[in-house]
């Protein structure tokens, strides 16, 4: 299990590699990836600020990492968050998701972008024409994490 | 009793607070006290805590309600739903 | 659209830069990875050879993606599947789908992957202790794609 | 009628036929039909595409029924469910 909060810039295909190191029992990896997008709420965003709660953030992206282990016959997993001030296109988040079979790979990817979204201290503040704005929570992120309560 | 507090985004913003350090009365302390507590000192102390927004709250790093107990030396921290990811 | 068959290995990395090109407006990327597992059914397996109906395949996964592009608002979409002889850990397949928000992102990856699992003209034969053997299709994944009918 | 018959995976190898040219007479064909007419060629023929085994057939590379027409100048493939991915 990997966690970690950065400035820097990731590398997908890296970071597949080392989740996967020699391991021969691996049947599927399942990754998402997160970017910023131009447009959001219908205005141009042109630049795009992440704070976030140092601490509780590592014990936060770990925790959702052991619900989905807990949850899911799942091999290893990986969040990396990045923090700081990006552009458009730059990359945000990845979680990666390795296992036996792609059903269980798949759920617990999606399980924990879910639960990211909604309870991992990460805050967006967006610069667009009209100034800097906080962007705000979702209700449909608040309905994705939903569907996973037992 | 003695606790820190923290605040983050939107709520660090708008109090002009980072963090703080406060020393209570040692009388039974939970998140909705913390905040009504903190609402009295002033109008946009009142509007971020116990206003319209919708803040949520953490002890110790982990997410709380309203009705968590907080104990001496907890570190309390509120701020907005989380928009990462 | 990317539509690929192939014997020669893929870089996972590579094909997201590919897929993402310069754009600005995709907001999530999602990729599946299928890779030889060294167990199938209880025996060890050293090597696993990958049969095609040349014509047919390509065919099979456009119409895939198409389904997919159809039934989900998303970017675009890639499918690339190796055949020939594949050892334990090697890369087989890999699915990428991008797109503005995740959850479409993520059904039409596991949709495609579910099509492709029962309708894509693909063969495995592989190596165990025992001999060669034709690998037997798996009621699960008629079940995986029966979730996707309407 | 002329078409042109494929075999693959295990049909392949049982069969010994990779691939075929067929001339029937011009009478209204279908999957099932054509089968039970191949199976006329012997064990190996009768099992492997009448027997237990669950055999898909395709015409002009779609995926098709035991009931679908086969015309003049079509591709049809019989194959095993298939396994990639």
């Amino acid at each position: 299990m990997t966690v970690r909060v950065q400035t820097e810039d990731f590398d997908v295909g890296f970071e597949i590699n080392q989740l996967r190191k020699a391991r021969k029992d691996i049947g599927a990896v399942v990754s998402f990836m997160g970017l910023v997008r131009d447009l959001n709420d219908g205005d141009a965003v042109s630049q795009l600020t992440l704070e976030h709660y140092p601490g509780m953030t590592e014990k936060s992206l770990a925790s959702i990492i052991n619900q989905a282990k807990a949850r899911w016959s799942i091999t290893d997993a990986l969040i990396v968050h990045r923090v700081g001030t990006l552009q458009p296109s730059d990359q945000i988040v990845l979680v990666l998701v390795s296992g036996a079979h792609r059903g269980e790979a798949f759920a617990a990817c999606e399980f924990m972008m879910d639960y990211l979204k909604t309870e991992a201290p990460f805050w967006k503040k967006e610069v667009t024409q009209l100034g800097e704005r906080w962007v705000e929570a979702k209700l449909t992120d608040d309905d994705a994490r939903g569907r996973w309560v037992k | 009793m003695k606790i820190k507090l923290f605040y983050f985004a939107r709520l660090k913003e708008a109090l002009k607070y980072s963090t703080e350090d406060l020393d209570l009365p040692d009388e039974p302390l939970t998140v909705l006290k913390l905040k009504a507590h903190l609402a009295k000192r002033g109008d946009v102390w009142g509007q971020m805590l116990m206003g319209k927004l919708k803040v949520r709250a953490a002890i110790n790093h982990e997410l709380v309600d309203d009705n968590a107990a907080i104990n001496n030396g907890d570190e309390v921290a509120f701020f907005p739903p989380v928009t990462g990811g």
